[in-house]
């Protein structure tokens, strides 16, 4: 039991309560909040795997916007600010067993993979992740092609968003 | 001497030979130790925002032709520590119906939002506490965290006031953080990395030379991410009463309070960073650390007084103007401002400096042109269509 | 910048104008201007670098500028296309950037710009001239273009085809040039639309031209498949060469014969030589700074030019060189005939341009290749001036026509001029060098050197009957420049509009007297070693320099006493009479020459009409259309209709109805909808549940693939 | 050291987590709440993947941003509809939001 590791259950445990959570608790800005710890639990995980760049632009997309969208959507969306009546469909158990499946499932097919317990090379010193990313990104031998795609897909979204919930007087 | 040149690894190896003296392993000690200097850093700017306390109220009263605070000790000076223990002692009140634990997590956040911003400041050649190579996005992210107090805060007071003012505030800062987050890239395009140290050892030139108007766009951003007049709608007194931390009493509320005037601080120090060479001073920063503290620290100063000057000159703005003001103005001009500098500098790479300097300055210095003139003739239309409307009511009237 | 790096740029400027204008400046007309004399500044600016720099460097002919890229994948090869500049493109490129700048200049003034609109001036129609009113008295000035702008646009067009064609390093390029500037041509020549005669002239001359480009497509698609590229420099290599004179082709002409005599009908398409020559008269419809660019600077140019640039294809065959020689001698001759009878002060000019093309083929024919790219230069400028005076000319008649107010009259007429030399100095003195440049006019003139030593090589190569030939219309040349001189300037005023005529504005002076510079000094260049006093006082810099493309340097004459007394007597000769004849001709009927045949030009037109365009009118009306479509075809297909009703009935009745539609259509629908009815249970419009129902089916599908994988 | 394992069964919890939370919550919104779970343990899958295979690659972290995108896209239009439909139907129960059928 290594420092890492010890870091690594503490982070996990901590994302997936507040995952859980997030699913489950009855007032849905607390939801959202427990989606913020969530995230943040993420991020550290990229922090964890060397992927700084990434958990800083996690912070900043989830928790800066998108969590702040999901609070002001549950806002936006009740006439007063107490959730009434329970918060799970009535077939929720079905859900429930659904997705333990699908865990199983998927532990399952884990298990018969080769290549599970191999652990990560030194990052190569010098190796700078961000200039390396921003250089695949807008590279036409590598990915300039899904980047440009996603921005247009964030433009395209954008318009509809605007133009969906816009209100007609 | 050896200490004045670099004095955080001479105490830092000390402290280690201390600490393994008495036996404690490697890990434990460095961690320790770190912990240390969060620590010193941390009291060391709650002292200076207890001053920043008193500078706010003895510039503002010098803005609004008065004294100050001149009772107690000299100039007042010990006025801010008798606020604070006034706001230690008061009683500590909690609205009822409020969501206990978010409402008391909502003000610690506000200040670890401003607190984990230094961790990224280069204080000094060899003082910084750690140097991220994506400092600039840092700071985004440690706003974001601030946006989120402030929501938290007024969500959980349970008070429709609170609530519409950390809506306002929440809209108006993530709206603000594009074309703050677009200016950031400009220092990042010159110095070729988010680093907050290259971004400085990067200008032998201040970049406020290669793009004034990105440092203007820059501090816009930057005060309205505070919230501080004029984009201050969230904490408007007469129609809000103060916003978000109405609720708030005690130290609470001073934690909000502390936290504003770290925060504008803190932005003035990244101004000068960005755009005003942070610690460099005509080499002053060589001959020693402390000089170099000094330097940056007075620009930082020199930042915040320029927006405390906005604050107590400039008239409170409605909040559809303020986003009005920047998806359709600030936040293109940013864009466009981006796309000119990344243009340019592409250009002119390996051009002589003069050239670089001329070019960039006078571009941006026409783009600013036609935005205004853009935004003068647009503005012109409206006051016709305004005036249009008025006339035909006042028609009706008579 | 690199030579090569500008060389790409030249054609770039006047197409810029040509989208800016049309797509932005189009309502500008200062603008519009600024932007097309401003590109065409910028194309002589980047020319006149070249140009310089080619001067510089020591045996340009071995290594020129040149760089090229890959354009299209041919197969597991690049079609390269590049900027080729050798010492014939550097000196045409000289000519052709002054005189394209020139006439931009002209333009401005040619078209009123800062007169006020015409009164009742219609876009496609010739500004009628504007009522201006001061101090209480109107008075009529002339009305500014109402396209002006579009005007520009056509002309940068136009430009960067030139370019394009000038400096590209391959057929291929070199054709699409040549193709842009066949659309500008029609642009231009139909500039007027309004006018029927514009209308049909712009139509002619494209038609026309058209089959001439046919022909050099063909022949660019021959040359390719023969030796698999188009690149001129690895076209005339050695192994090449003899390549492509050993194989054989059609009629007896080897295929490098073939291939010439292919180009070389797209030639005579371009340059108006017979039996193509019927559509250049025409195009003097367009305004007159287009004749000049189509007549002196580009179009015309362009076909001698590319001759040229396959000279060394050319010269490969003896037949196609006579071929060539032929045609060129014959039309010089034929063409000058024409213009002897010409009264349009523009037609004389564009059949002396027939002619002098003539000139310049017959001189490639006989091998002449100097020579010929010498006279290509010099007639550039001399014509562009001529042009060029001719509309200064008729634009200060139409000043005397605005004044007298009178409409009917024609001021393009010669025998309604006269006098005009005090009238417009500039114009005068311009247009008089002009004219004794084209006549050969000796010693002083550029065209006397290049015509001489055009004469000089005939005679030297022994090709009797085009020396004669080109002798003859030589004279003829002189005799009409004279008369049309005469007529014009000399004697007195034979209408009130001549009287009023009066000078134009300085942006059509300037561009004048810089041609009639260059239409002088433009000789000096290239005077031959032998002549005698002059020669070798300024040395033969241009035999050197353009010789200096061919592979083998084409040797220099000895000089011969009787070419040369031939020319001195042709030209003085000739002007003389027309001067001696004309002094006191006036009116068309005291003219001794006009004679119908001259005067209708052999009924070339007519010909044309009965041969082509009567019998091609006849078969699409009456064969094609009344006889087989109407009544053929439309006869069978109305046999069609009712057998196909009758069996779409029987099918319809027999099988459709009870087969198709009853059992299978009605049949399959019932089942559907019984299913249906018993499926629609399973659609609740919850998202959910469909994701549960999905999630379901993929777990168990997921399953059962793994467990039979398993077993496998 | 940490086994790749590890990672893989952490995000394949998240995702089961966020599964249930699409399939069982009533509020629209709280279902979009799980969708965003689910995305971010594909994330991490793919961050993982990128570190633990070669990292001069950066096909992980690509597609890592890239899934930010269409996170952010996603969003924005679900939100949008999700008011949308409040405004009209004045309800966000996915159960209740059921015109689409027979």
């Amino acid at each position: 039991m290594t420092g890492e590791q010890i870091t690594f259950l503490v982070v996990a445990l901590f994302t997936l309560g507040s995952g859980f959570m997030v699913v489950t608790t009855g007032n849905l800005v607390h939801a959202a909040l427990w989606l913020v710890s969530t995230l943040f639990g993420v991020a550290v995980t990229y922090a964890v795997l060397d992927a700084a760049f990434l958990a800083v632009v996690q912070v900043v997309v989830y928790i800066g916007a998108i969590a702040i969208l999901f609070i002001f959507a549950v806002m936006l969306t009740r006439k007063d600010m107490r959730d009434q009546g329970p918060q799970m469909n009535k077939n929720w158990w079905f859900g429930a067993l659904l997705s333990v499946s699908t865990f199983g499932g998927l532990y399952f097919l884990l298990q018969g993979w080769s290549g599970l317990s191999k652990t990560a090379a030194a990052i190569p010193s010098g190796f700078d992740a961000v200039a390396e990313l921003g250089n695949a990104l807008v590279s036409p031998t590598a990915y300039v092609l899904p980047f440009e795609v996603a921005s247009v897909l964030l433009v395209a979204a954008l318009v509809g968003a605007v133009y969906v919930a816009f209100n007609r007087k | 001497m050896s200490f004045w040149n670099d004095p955080l690894k001479v105490a830092a190896d000390w402290l280690m030979g201390i600490f393994t003296g008495w036996g404690m392993p490697e890990i434990a000690a460095q961690i320790l130790i770190g912990f240390l200097g969060i620590f010193v850093l941390i009291a060391l700017l709650m002292l200076l925002d207890i001053f920043l306390v008193w500078v706010e109220r003895k510039v503002v009263s010098r803005f609004q032709d008065r004294i100050g605070p001149n009772r107690v000790g000299p100039f007042g000076l010990i006025q801010p520590f008798a606020d604070i223990i006034k706001l230690l002692i008061k009683e500590d009140t909690t609205p009822g119906g409020a969501d206990r634990v978010v409402y008391n997590v909502a003000p610690m956040l506000s200040m670890m939002s401003v607190l984990i911003l230094w961790a990224v400041v280069p204080l000094a050649p060899t003082i910084l506490g750690v140097d991220l190579n994506i400092g600039a996005l840092y700071i985004i992210a440690a706003g974001a965290i601030g946006t989120l107090s402030i929501i938290m805060a007024g969500w959980s007071s349970n008070n429709k006031f609170a609530l519409i003012g950390a809506f306002r505030q929440v809209a108006v800062m993530v709206s603000f953080e594009v074309p703050m987050l677009t200016m950031l890239l400009i220092p990042t395009i010159f110095a070729g990395s988010m680093g907050m140290s290259t971004i400085i050892e990067k200008q032998n030139i201040w970049f406020v030379l290669f793009s004034p108007l990105g440092a203007l766009i820059f501090l816009i951003a930057a005060i309205a991410e505070l919230g501080r007049a004029p984009f201050d709608m969230a904490e408007g007194e007469s129609e809000l009463v103060s916003g978000y931390n109405i609720e708030y009493s005690g130290m609470k509320f001073g934690m909000f309070y502390a936290g504003e005037l770290l925060h504008a601080f803190t932005f003035g120090g990244f101004w000068s960073i960005l755009f005003f060479g942070g610690y460099r001073f005509f080499g002053l920063e060589q001959v020693n650390p402390v000089l170099a503290i000094a330097v940056i620290v007075f620009k930082a100063f020199v930042g915040y007084w320029i927006i405390m000057w906005v604050k107590y000159t400039l008239l409170r703005i409605r909040i559809d103007h303020m986003l009005a003001f920047n998806w359709k103005f600030l936040t293109p001009v940013a864009f466009t401002l981006l796309m000119v500098t990344a243009l340019m500098n592409a250009l002119l790479a390996g051009s002589p400096d003069w050239l670089r300097v001329a070019v960039m300055f006078l571009s941006n210095v026409v783009l600013a042109w036609i935005a205004l003139e853009i935004a003068r003739s647009h503005s012109r239309k409206e006051r016709e269509k305004v005036e249009g409307v008025k006339q035909v009511v006042e028609a009706a009237h008579h | 910048m690199t030579n090569e790096t500008l060389i790409w740029l030249i054609p770039l400027p006047p197409v810029l104008a040509f989208f800016l204008i049309v797509l932005l400046t189009n309502k500008s007309k200062a603008l519009s201007h600024t932007i097309g004399v401003g590109a065409a500044f910028l194309s002589w600016l980047g020319s006149m670098v070249v140009f310089v720099s080619a001067l510089g460097v020591e045996h340009l002919g071995e290594h020129p500028f040149e760089s090229s890229i890959n354009w299209l994948p041919t197969g597991n090869t690049w079609f390269r296309i590049g900027v080729l500049i050798d010492p014939l493109g550097a000196a045409v490129l000289f000519f052709v950037s002054i005189t394209i700048f020139m006439i931009f200049l002209y333009s401005v003034g040619y078209h009123n710009f800062g007169q006020p609109a015409g009164d009742h001036d219609r876009a496609g129609l010739p500004p009628h001239g504007a009522t201006i009113e001061d101090h209480r008295h109107k008075h009529a000035v002339p009305s500014v273009e109402p396209m002006y702008s579009r005007f520009f646009a056509f002309l940068g067009l136009f430009a960067f085809g030139m370019y394009v064609l000038v400096v590209s390093d391959n057929l291929l390029t070199m054709f699409v040039g040549w193709e842009i500037m066949g659309l500008c041509s029609y642009l231009l020549i139909g500039f007027w639309y309004g006018k029927e005669s514009a209308r049909n002239a712009a139509i002619k001359a494209f038609m026309t031209t058209r089959i001439g480009d046919v022909f050099m497509l063909l022949g660019i698609a021959f040359l390719y498949s023969a030796t698999g590229t188009l690149n001129f420099r690895e076209i005339f290599t050695e192994e090449k060469l003899h390549m492509l004179v050993t194989t054989p082709s059609a009629f007896g002409f080897s295929a490098a014969g073939m291939i010439a005599l292919l180009l070389f009908i797209g030639t005579i398409g371009k340059s108006a030589q017979f039996p193509l020559h019927v559509w250049l008269p025409d195009a003097m419809e367009g305004p007159t700074p287009v004749s000049a660019m189509i007549h002196a600077a580009t179009m015309v140019s362009a076909g001698v030019y590319a001759v040229i640039r396959m000279f060394p294809l050319l010269s490969l065959d003896p037949k196609t060189m006579s071929i060539v020689a032929f045609i060129g001698a014959f039309t010089a001759l034929f063409a000058a005939t024409i213009a002897v009878a010409q009264n349009d002060i523009k037609r004389v000019l564009a059949y002396s341009t027939i002619s002098q093309l003539g000139f310049m083929i017959a001189a490639l024919g006989v091998g002449a290749y100097v020579a010929a790219a010498f006279h290509l230069i010099t007639h550039a400028f001399f014509k562009a001036l001529l042009f060029l005076g001719s509309g200064s000319v008729i634009h200060g008649m139409e000043h005397g026509v605005l004044h007298t107010g009178n409409h009917h009259v024609d001021p393009q007429d010669m025998f309604n001029m006269g006098g005009l030399k005090n009238k417009m100095p500039i114009t005068f003195w311009t247009f008089l060098i002009g004219g004794f440049a084209l006549s050969g006019f000796p010693i002083i003139t550029a065209g006397f050197w290049s015509k001489d030593e055009i004469l000089a090589d005939a005679f030297g190569h022994g090709h009797m009957a085009v020396f004669i030939t080109l002798a003859v219309a030589a004279f003829m040349t002189a005799f009409y420049t004279m008369r049309q001189i005469t007529l014009t300037f000399l004697g007195e005023p034979r209408t009130k509009e001549a009287e009023h005529a009066q000078e134009t504005p300085w942006t059509m002076t300037a561009p004048l007297v810089v041609l009639a510079f260059f239409a002088v000094t433009y000789g000096w260049v290239g005077i031959p070693e032998h002549f005698p006093l002059l020669g070798g006082l300024v040395p033969n810099w241009f035999h050197e320099f353009v010789g200096g493309t061919l592979a083998e340097h084409p040797e220099v004459l000895e000089f011969n006493i009787i070419p040369l007394l031939t020319s001195l007597f042709v030209a003085l000769g000739g002007l003389f009479f027309g001067w001696f004849v004309y002094r006191n001709v006036n009116s068309p009927g005291e003219d001794k020459l006009q004679i119908p045949v001259l005067k209708n030009k052999w009924y070339f037109d007519e010909a044309y009409d009965f041969l082509f365009v009567k019998p091609a009118t006849w078969v699409a009306e009456i064969l094609i259309y009344k006889w087989m479509d109407k009544g053929l075809i439309d006869g069978i297909l109305h046999i069609f209709g009712p057998a196909t009703q009758g069996l779409g009935s029987v099918i319809r009745n027999y099988i459709d109805l009870p087969v198709i539609n009853r059992f299978f259509g009605d049949g399959s629908a019932d089942v559907t909808y019984w299913f249906g009815g018993k499926l629609r249970a399973v659609q609740t419009g919850r998202v959910q549940q469909y994701l549960m129902f999905a999630l379901v089916t993929f777990v168990l599908i997921g399953a059962a693939l793994f467990f039979f994988r398993l077993l496998a | 050291m940490v086994p790749l394992s590890w990672y893989l069964i952490f995000a394949a919890a998240l995702f089961s987590i966020g599964l249930f939370g699409v399939l069982s919550r009533r509020n629209a919104v709280a279902i979009l709440l799980g969708i965003e779970l689910m995305l971010n343990s594909v994330n991490i899958n793919l961050v993982a993947f990128w570190r633990y295979g070669n990292t001069a690659n950066m096909m992980g972290q690509v597609f890592a941003i890239i899934v930010f995108a269409v996170a952010a896209a996603e969003v924005a239009v679900g939100l949008a509809l999700v008011i949308s439909v409040y405004r009209r139907r004045n309800t966000v129960v996915a159960d209740e939001i059921d015109m689409m059928k027979w």
